[in-house]
């Protein structure tokens, strides 16, 4: 299945790219594609216990299985206002 | 009968022009209110003691939108409230330039307050917008709080 | 090195002419500051389910000015603010018009919700100002609160 | 002794008068100036228990002793805001 990522602040700057698309097998979670950016950069990896994820513009837990044609997005903290 | 200007007509925003804060809120009070309180962030000179030459804001824009529009319909679940804008820029802002207006018009001032409060602080946490303040020596993204829905639907103990 | 624009100028006035929240506001904020919060009280359109046709206020001016500048000190000492605007408005004033206008800068936010809130409440109890509501069979005097020094040094527990 | 009195609000239509001068003998006290004032305006005993007084422009108890040239307040229930 095929799912949009996208990345913003400084985890858009680490990947150099604010949004991507990603092949995944079945039953893949949102942790497994946070996972796989994680090989490619590990710098991105460092950054999981202050990032939150986002599934179709919700907060999504990091377990949430994912179905082709989702958005997802990986969201460094917040600092709006 | 209610007058046309009575109508609600809540204003949830992203912009990247300057926000206008006084057509914000003459926009937002009706006859039938009595009390606004507005909230206006903008930029500061300094940040952690350096001075900043100037900052960009930037959205997960859909997102960011939705949760703002969450925030509205939690103040009025909540508070005795006649009306709310809320309105961020974003892009390139100088110092001084407002970042955020948040107004609330009610016909009792706690209200207003309560709502008020709550907005900015649900804001701050709840809503995918990033900060990158930009130095002599370089940029640095500003960290905040790691986000959370959370932030909107139970805020903390600091709001009623 | 301080700025020029930093120097602290609170304002604290009477008016008789309509009081124009964007200057008071835009003078208010220095680049040090992130936040203003701002309260807007203005002429409702009803009075105990009564159509409002205009209202005039009056106040006790010496005494008046003198108790919104000691509002205004107690709010330094208490609060962790910049500057403040207090800015109330006399005699005749048509529905929607703005009465009363309280402006509070701070580094942080809290402190400015705070002391603007602490401020309108210390305003409506204890500062010799007066309203009366012109009806289209008559007039009334408002009668809010018998007035007392407690309201300004020892507000009650609705503010910190 | 000589004093200022100033009504405010309804007192001041009461009494039909914004400012007086009061001739009081030595001793007076702000009650004792109310109470002068009630005598003639009855409608304006009425509102004492929700009157403030002030004296030379600070809120004084009804205790308070007068002298020459003070200034005397009577406010009704405030309403500004």
């Amino acid at each position: 299945m095929r799912v949009q990522v996208l990345f913003f602040g400084q985890l858009k700057e680490i990947v150099g790219a604010s949004q991507e698309e990603a092949e995944l097998s079945e039953g893949a979670r949102v942790e497994d594609l946070f996972e796989r950016y994680g090989r490619r950069f590990p710098k991105l990896a460092e950054f999981r216990d202050s990032i939150a994820a986002s599934l179709n513009r919700e907060y999504a837990d990091w377990r949430a299985p994912l179905a082709t044609g989702d958005e997802v997005a990986f969201l460094p903290p917040v600092s709006g206002g | 009968m209610p007058q046309q200007a009575s109508v609600a007509r809540d204003v949830f925003e992203l912009v990247r022009e300057a926000i206008d804060a006084r057509a914000i809120v003459e926009n937002l009070k009706t006859p039938e209110d009595g009390a606004v309180v507005v909230f206006d962030g903008f930029v500061r000179n300094k940040f952690k003691g350096q001075p900043t030459l100037y900052l960009e804001y930037e959205a997960y824009e859909p997102m960011a939108l939705s949760k703002i529009r969450e925030i509205g319909a939690h103040m009025r679940e909540h508070f005795a409230i006649h009306r709310v804008a809320m309105v961020h820029r974003l892009g390139r802002l100088e110092i001084g330039e407002t970042s955020v207006l948040i107004a609330v018009s009610s016909a009792h001032r706690a209200a207003a307050f309560d709502a008020c409060r709550y907005a900015i602080d649900a804001l701050k946490r709840g809503v995918p917008i990033w900060k990158k303040e930009y130095f002599a020596g370089g940029a640095v993204w500003v960290e905040g709080e790691k986000p959370g829905q959370q932030a909107i639907s139970a805020p903390s103990s600091s709001t009623p």
